[in-house]
């Protein structure tokens, strides 16, 4: 693999890490990266079809930046080695509003116009629009949501996130690490991605021991006013309040409410978005061992061996520099790692076509994930093996700060329980033979 | 002339309305229009009150051009009207419906002197001042309208049809108001459909016929004038 | 009289009018064509709201009734196996057929009570769908709708996956419908709807039973907006509840009010007009992130500058070539 | 056995009333929202689809004041309210002025201003939401498990305060009776010399101010977002057609009745089924009594 | 006596607590004119809007042609000849003259939703059209054909709001205050076309306050005082009838 010859020179990520800042001093004077000429003789399009105006932007507009910053690294070290050639990266975006007939607008123009050999979705509502031309173009995709996936899906993958399987790693950490928190709730917005977390929560809990005080309390995606909300969840006094994958603007004023209501027990939830605005508007004794899935890009701890997203710790210092901190989201960095394991497999393939790089991808059974390697899966849950599942990070918040406890293996819960998760799936009715 | 109007024309989309009336106002008594429905009374006042755009010609009232001013620039001027069909504002008290009147004015007491002269006017109003100005009688309603007009001080009052829908008693009562208030000085233009009442009270009259004035004289003159009785008067 | 040449004028300008549909595709790109495709569906859309408008009826839920027929065809098509042309009617069918129900308590109320009891009860079908997983597949909808069959001619295969030859299909599908929209308003029954738009309470009184033309016009509107939804559904193979939510409503209220109701082509000539600046120059500007902000001024620019809708152009432009005052003052009224 | 039921009682009498105080602060910031419109359709008879985006901008106001220039959190609220006030005016200057005779058009243009005022949100802060470190985290504890926050109290503060104020400028001064006048009988208030275009202006002026105080004092409580008005605009159009078009007194019945139901079915069921339940609401109180609640007989 | 056209049994009429008819009772025969009397708030137009079906009676029965049509619907009523006409100038103003006759004659223009777009109706629609024209000749408004009824003169558009009516083919003709607003030349001419659509076999029936402008058109004239009766006889009757006398004046002496 690419990655491999490159590291008998020199490592990849201290090459980028000197062109980062080189670069960035260089950046003052130049427009930008792209402006620096190379080796590089080819260029490689990429499709970026995702929303980027109206309510659903926040998770395509960031990750678009983070895939600018990505590319503008990647091209000044050369591009991506794919045979014989060195291939700059260009993405071309589409927005597609969130609306699946302007998806498959999109798609159809970035795949016969500007002849792109991958695009990356958000998916969602707007994947079966663009589905049943990707399947005839023979395009490959990726999503974010791998509720997406099915037998039909042959081109589409979700090779970053496997949401929501990651999250029974930090339901995992909570049940070893606090063996007497028992009594849980759970609430989460009524909506394609509240409802399989529920699902995966509960196999999770159900795995662990604890025992669910409450039915799962799904809120409307418009609720403004989570007072209500809390009031009932802490009404049965549970240990462990489950935020399940809320959006940061429903995690925040939950939080807040908790507290003002005077919770006492731990918080875990998928996400933390701006943790430190949360601890802000809270206590900082209130948010002390919160427990989450996503981990500060700036954190040391991602400079650990197993980790293959190059420099988080300067692509983050980067992005905030360019964009803002408070733009930052997961999706920033997603997108760009899924780009990561494009060009490894591009390399790989020796060609950029998508049919070779999918084969390539699947071929290796081995995938450089962001946290580590991973391997593909999902037929059970999805009816195919095209999501990609290892080794994800238990964050947990300790004096102010989101601190990395452990990467746990999701493939090893899922041999010991995935009984319960199906069983969990199947009464929500979210396995993928129930959706329609 | 207290009120000088000259060839004006007012049009409503594409209909015209009034097309090129002139009429003359002094500075005492009561001036009438009459004239059939449709024949532009009510256009001719909305026009005078600034409600209704003049296309051409002029308004020249006490020596300033008015024309084209908003309504409220009118009111200020001292040109008050009692509109056709009352107009008054149902959800307010019948006080705060006289008291919006003289909205423009900040001379407190004499606001407080005026609302007692109109009470005085219209002792019914008085008993009723907090009722609901809807849940008044027509011709209770016509009083508001009339003193609501007055409350502004106005220099020339502006009748529209204040017989209409009341029963000949009831307008008795209001027309002995309005000579009344002719007296304590301020001119009157009255617009009606009953020419035999209009012709009856007042000192000079216009007849309107499809926007245009088509007789103009003396009250009693017209009166007496065959086309007047043949179209108005019933013979 | 100039009717001899106005009727001559008028057919060169239609025929060239189909001529430009006709050999439309070829001129635009790919991509323009998946527009052109979603653009005549929303003709048809804004052309049978306008049918709707015509009693004196806004409706904001009209797009919710898209939405019936398209859920409706697609799971007749998907669920029950009925042959997609087929189902398609259905659709359209059970959109009407809704609004024949949902006329009895809408239909106690007029103009904006009206308007808001519409919004509401489409509300409700939302929620419907959103709550009922199955058959409606809750907030994700419903997705691998089965599309419009491919026709086999002998020598061709005409694959209506094709943006260019689904394209034709909605052409004919959207002009036969217009042309019975069409004739529905010049006939009796539009000068009824018309009627009943000025003064129902006298159209009453010569016996026309306004109950039952508005609700016609409400079953024939709804539809033509559900047979749209139809063609949107077996096309773009998914529907969801969002797609067919408020914002989308607005969006027909804009074209219908940009463009203009006096006439039968006005909300055409807004839809088409809009799209085309929306999606097509403001796209290729590159303009993403402030597309909204500049489509929002024109919106304001056209409603302050054009407050009769871009239909009230062609005559202004007729004016002005023809060298005449915009409008003729006092010799014209007297 | 006994003890068992008293606490049942007393976590029972805690929830309710912890739930009663929910309400009663949802009530107060939708009464604001939904009063300022009223009174904008009262007086002008323009529905303006912008005044979820007037809250948003009143939320935003304070992100930058507030949070990044570091000025007093009043301070930002009051210019807010006033920032927001001023937004209204430019509307009804360059907007519903010129649309007077357009309602729909108004509606229109009110659209494209809030498509406006959303994208000038993104490029000042971003499509991510925004976030206010709270002015205070003083809460109160009205008895065990029942908890009013400061914040909260604020709104609720503001929402009888900003109300009781407009009430009395509504019935007691001579403006007030203006704009009574004025959304009863607009060319009847015209030839009282109310000037339509100055009652207009204060109305504008209010609404928009009401949906910006709104929008700042509950800004650390909500986290703006760009698209925030979204969800406040649908729950302010059920209020005012709850509580009867143009009713000013209606529309603050209805916020209450409205809270108070969503409020509680959203803790006693879930939050799905009061949405259905408002919804239903709405549609009950429109086939039923189409004026609304409070408003006006239809007249024969 | 023949059997009445319309009749009107113990017919009430409630607004919450206001009782605006109370127990009326009267009766129109066949191929007269009767006018409904009475001055302001006795609650003439009220019985008009409960015999039109605008409103539904509280108590008591609307009897037409012998059959009990109480709380129907208008455009009902109108199918069966019962035409009412509206105060004032109540026309589809932004139609053509002739296209506010068509649609007078829509009880006649039955057709069938596909004749309409196929146009195969066009036989019915222009025997509407011939219709339309024969009643703008009979008021005399057939020059104006083409305009808009918004820019008649008024006295026009009050004759052609009665061309309406006649379009539709009526048995008895409701006149609501037909002569509100006109001078007396227009009601004059008003009054002609009332005896002439009577001379065409139509009954008339017409409702005003302005006792004057009837005496000399009616037969006989019901007079109602506070929602009730008050009298009912000849137009000499009803004049000299001093309860109708203190009901218009107030107490008779002071008015003059």
């Amino acid at each position: 693999m690419y990655r491999k010859k490159l590291d008998h020179k020199i490592s990849r990520r201290k090459f980028l890490a000197t062109t980062t800042t080189t670069g960035a001093v260089l950046a003052v004077g130049a427009s930008g990266f792209s402006n620096i000429t190379h080796a590089a003789d080819k260029t490689v399009k990429i499709g970026f079809l995702a929303p980027l105006t109206g309510p659903v932007s926040a998770w395509g507009k960031p990750g678009l930046d983070g895939c600018q910053i990505w590319a503008e690294h990647v091209n000044a070290a050369g591009g991506v080695k794919v045979g014989d050639d060195n291939y700059k990266i260009e993405f071309v975006a589409y927005d597609n509003e969130y609306d699946p007939g302007k998806a498959r607008t999109g798609a159809a123009k970035l795949i016969k116009e500007d002849d792109v050999k991958f695009i990356m979705m958000l998916g969602g509502d707007t994947w079966p629009g663009v589905q049943p031309l990707a399947e005839k173009e023979g395009m490959l995709v990726s999503t974010l949501l791998p509720s997406d996936l099915t037998p039909d899906t042959k081109t589409l993958i979700a090779p970053c996130e496997v949401h929501p399987i990651y999250n029974v790693t930090g339901v995992e950490w909570l049940a070893e690490n606090q063996p007497d928190a028992k009594r849980v709730v759970i609430c989460a917005q009524d909506d394609a991605l509240g409802t399989p977390s529920v699902a995966t929560y509960l196999a999770a809990f159900e795995a662990a021991g604890m025992e669910l005080v409450e039915e799962p309390l799904f809120f409307d995606p418009a609720t403004t006013d989570f007072a209500p909300v809390m009031t009932k969840l802490l009404a049965s006094k549970p240990d462990v309040l489950c935020l399940d994958t809320c959006y940061a603007d429903y995690v925040h004023p939950l939080c807040e409410q908790a507290f003002q209501q005077d919770f006492k027990g731990t918080i875990i939830s998928c996400t933390a978005d701006f943790y430190p605005k949360i601890i802000d508007k809270t206590s900082k004794e209130f948010m002390e061992g919160f427990i989450f899935q996503f981990p500060d890009f700036d954190d040391p701890a991602l400079n650990d061996e197993r980790v293959n997203f190059a420099n988080p710790n300067e692509f983050y210092a980067e992005y905030a520099q360019r964009y803002g901190a408070a733009e930052w989201s997961a999706v920033s960095w997603e997108y760009a790692s899924i780009m990561d394991i494009w060009s490894d497999a591009a390399a790989a393939a020796g060609s950029v076509e998508p049919a070779d790089v999918l084969k390539a991808m699947k071929a290796s059974g081995l995938v450089k994930h962001a946290f580590g390697d991973a391997g593909w899966w999902g037929e059970e849950l999805f009816g195919i093996d095209n999501a990609v599942v290892g080794n994800w990070p238990v964050v947990v918040i300790e004096d102010g700060k989101a601190v990395i406890k452990e990467y746990r293996s999701i493939p090893d819960w899922w041999a010991k329980h995935k009984d319960l998760m199906i069983k969990h799936f199947t009464a929500l009715g979210q396995m993928w033979n129930q959706r329609a | 002339m207290l009120l000088e109007v000259k060839e004006i024309h007012v049009h409503y989309s594409k209909v015209a309305a009034l097309k090129g009336v002139s009429i003359e106002v002094p500075s005492g008594g009561i001036v009438t229009i009459i004239g059939a429905n449709g024949a532009g009374k009510s256009t001719m006042l909305r026009a005078l009150s600034g409600l209704a755009p003049v296309s051409a010609g002029e308004i020249w009232f006490d020596g300033e051009r008015i024309d084209g001013r908003p309504p409220e620039k009118i009111v200020a001027r001292g040109i008050a009207q009692a509109p056709e069909g009352r107009r008054i504002f149902p959800d307010l008290t019948v006080e705060e419906n006289l008291r919006t009147g003289a909205f423009l004015r900040s001379d407190k007491p004499e606001i407080e002197h005026d609302l007692d002269s109109v009470f005085g006017h219209f002792p019914r109003l008085k008993e009723r001042r907090t009722q609901w100005a809807k849940t008044l009688s027509g011709g209770e309603q016509q009083m508001v309208a009339i003193g609501r007009a007055l409350m502004s001080k106005p220099r020339l009052l502006l009748l529209d049809e204040p017989s209409m829908g009341l029963a000949p008693v009831l307008f008795q009562e209001i027309a002995a108001i309005v000579i009344e208030i002719v007296k304590g000085g301020v001119p009157v233009i009255l617009v009606e459909q009953n020419a035999e009442l209009a012709l009856g009270l007042a000192k000079y009259a216009y007849v309107l016929e499809t926007g245009r004035v088509s007789l103009e004289g003396a009250a009693e003159d017209l009166r007496e004038n065959e086309h007047v009785r043949k179209a108005y008067l019933g013979g | 009289m100039p009717n001899r040449k106005t009727n001559l004028s008028s057919w060169a300008l239609g025929t060239a009018l189909v001529a430009g549909l006709i050999v439309l595709p070829h001129l635009l790109s790919f991509s323009q064509r998946e527009i052109a495709v979603l653009l005549i569906i929303n003709v048809l859309l804004v052309a049978s709201y306008r049918l709707m408008t015509l009693t004196g009826e806004w409706s904001l839920g009209h797009v919710v009734i898209m939405g019936v027929g398209a859920y409706a065809s697609a799971l007749f098509s998907k669920s029950l196996g009925v042959p997609v042309p087929l189902s398609m009617l259905l659709g359209a069918g059970t959109a009407a057929g809704l609004a024949a129900i949902l006329s009895f308590p809408l239909f106690r109320m007029k103009g904006f009570y009206f308007l808001i009891g519409s919004f509401a009860a489409g509300e409700v079908i939302r929620l419907i769908w959103k709550y009922f997983t199955n058959p409606f597949g809750g907030a994700k909808g419903l997705k691998l709708i089965p599309s419009f069959p491919d026709i086999n001619l002998g020598f061709a295969d005409i694959s209506f996956f094709e943006p260019e030859n689904y394209y034709y299909l909605c052409l004919v599908v959207v002009g036969l419908s217009l042309f019975i929209l069409y004739r529905i308003e010049a006939s009796r029954i539009g000068l009824t709807f018309h009627a009943i738009h000025w003064q129902d309470k006298l159209a009453e009184a010569v016996s026309v039973d306004t109950f039952r033309y508005r609700t016609l016009a409400f079953v024939l509107a709804s539809f033509f907006a559900g047979l749209s939804g139809t063609l949107y559904a077996h096309y773009i193979g998914t529907v969801n509840p969002t797609r067919f939510d408020v914002e989308e409503m607005v969006y027909v209220l804009i074209w219908a009010i940009v463009g203009g109701t006096a006439t039968f082509c006005g909300p055409i000539l807004g839809v088409v007009v809009l799209t085309i600046i929306n999606e097509i120059i403001l796209r290729a500007l590159g303009l993403d992130t402030v597309r909204p902000m500049i489509y929002g001024g024109i919106l304001i620019a056209s409603v302050l500058f054009l407050p009769d809708g871009l239909e009230s152009l062609g005559p202004k432009l007729k004016r002005l070539f023809a060298g005449k005052r915009p409008s003729g003052q006092l010799e014209e009224t007297t | 056995m006994g003890r068992v039921l008293a606490k049942v009682i007393a976590t029972m009498s805690e929830l309710l009333l912890q739930t009663m105080i929910n309400a009663v602060y949802a009530a107060s910031y939708m009464s604001l929202i939904a009063v300022g419109l009223v009174l904008i359709f009262g007086v002008m008879g323009v529905i303006n689809f912008a005044h979820g985006e007037l809250y948003m901008a009143g939320a935003y106001t304070v992100v930058g004041l507030y949070s990044f220039m570091a000025l007093p959190f009043f301070a930002a609220v009051v210019a807010g309210m006033v920032f927001v006030g001023i937004l209204g005016l430019l509307m009804e200057y360059a907007l519903f002025r010129p649309l007077r005779d357009n309602p729909l058009g108004g509606l229109i243009a009110s659209i494209g201003f809030l498509l406006i005022l959303q994208t000038a949100a993104v490029l000042g802060f971003g499509v991510r939401m925004a976030h206010i470190k709270p002015p205070t985290q003083a809460k109160f504890h009205l008895m065990e498990g029942v908890v009013l926050t400061e914040q909260r109290l604020y709104v609720i503060m503001a929402a009888v305060g900003l109300l009781s104020a407009l009430y009395v400028f509504l019935r007691k001064t001579k403006i007030g009776w203006a704009m009574r006048a004025c959304a009863q009988d607009k060319e009847a208030a015209a030839l009282q010399g109310i000037s339509l275009n100055q009652i207009s202006r204060i109305a504008m002026f209010i609404g928009a101010a009401l949906a910006g105080v709104a929008g700042a004092l509950t800004a650390p409580l909500v986290s703006p977002t760009p698209y925030m008005g979204h969800s406040v605009i649908v729950t302010a159009f059920i209020i005012i057609i709850v509580g009867g078009i143009g009713q000013l007194e209606g529309a603050v019945i209805a916020a209450i009745l409205y809270a108070f139901v969503h409020t509680f079915v959203t803790t006693f069921y879930n939050g799905v089924l009061a949405d259905i339940v408002g919804l239903v609401l709405m549609l009950l109180v429109l086939i039923l009594k189409p004026t609304g609640l409070f408003g006006a007989k239809e007249r024969a | 006596m023949t059997q009445p056209i319309l009749e009107v049994r113990d017919l009430s009429r409630h607004f919450g607590g206001l009782v605006a008819v109370d127990k009326l009772n009267f009766s129109v025969q066949l191929g007269t004119i009767h006018g409904l009397i009475g001055p302001n708030g006795a609650g003439k137009t009220t019985t008009f809007n409960v015999i039109s079906g605008f409103y539904a009676p509280t108590s008591g029965q609307v009897i037409y042609k012998g059959d009990d049509v109480s709380g129907m619907k208008t455009s009902a009523l109108a199918d069966i000849g019962l035409i009412r006409t509206f105060q004032g100038t109540t026309l589809f103003k932004e139609f053509t003259v002739i296209d506010n006759v068509r649609v007078g004659c829509h009880h006649m223009a039955k057709a069938s939703f596909f004749s309409r777009i196929t146009g195969l109706d066009r036989h019915i629609e222009s025997a509407a059209t011939a219709k339309a024209e024969e009643t703008l000749e009979f008021f005399a408004l057939s020059e104006f054909k083409d305009e808009l009824a918004a820019n008649l003169p008024h006295g026009h558009q009050r004759a052609l709001g009665m061309a309406v009516a006649l379009a539709a083919d009526p048995q008895i003709i409701l006149l609501d205050e037909p002569f509100t607003g006109m001078n007396p030349e227009e009601t004059r001419h008003m009054m002609k076309l009332a005896h002439d659509v009577r001379d065409h076999g139509v009954t008339v029936m017409l409702v005003e306050h302005d006792m004057q402008a009837i005496m000399g058109l009616c037969e006989r004239i019901t007079v109602m005082n506070f929602g009730a009766l008050l009298t009912e006889g000849t137009p000499d009757e009803v004049r000299s009838n001093p309860a109708v006398i203190e009901a218009y004046l107030g107490s008779a002496g002071d008015a003059a």
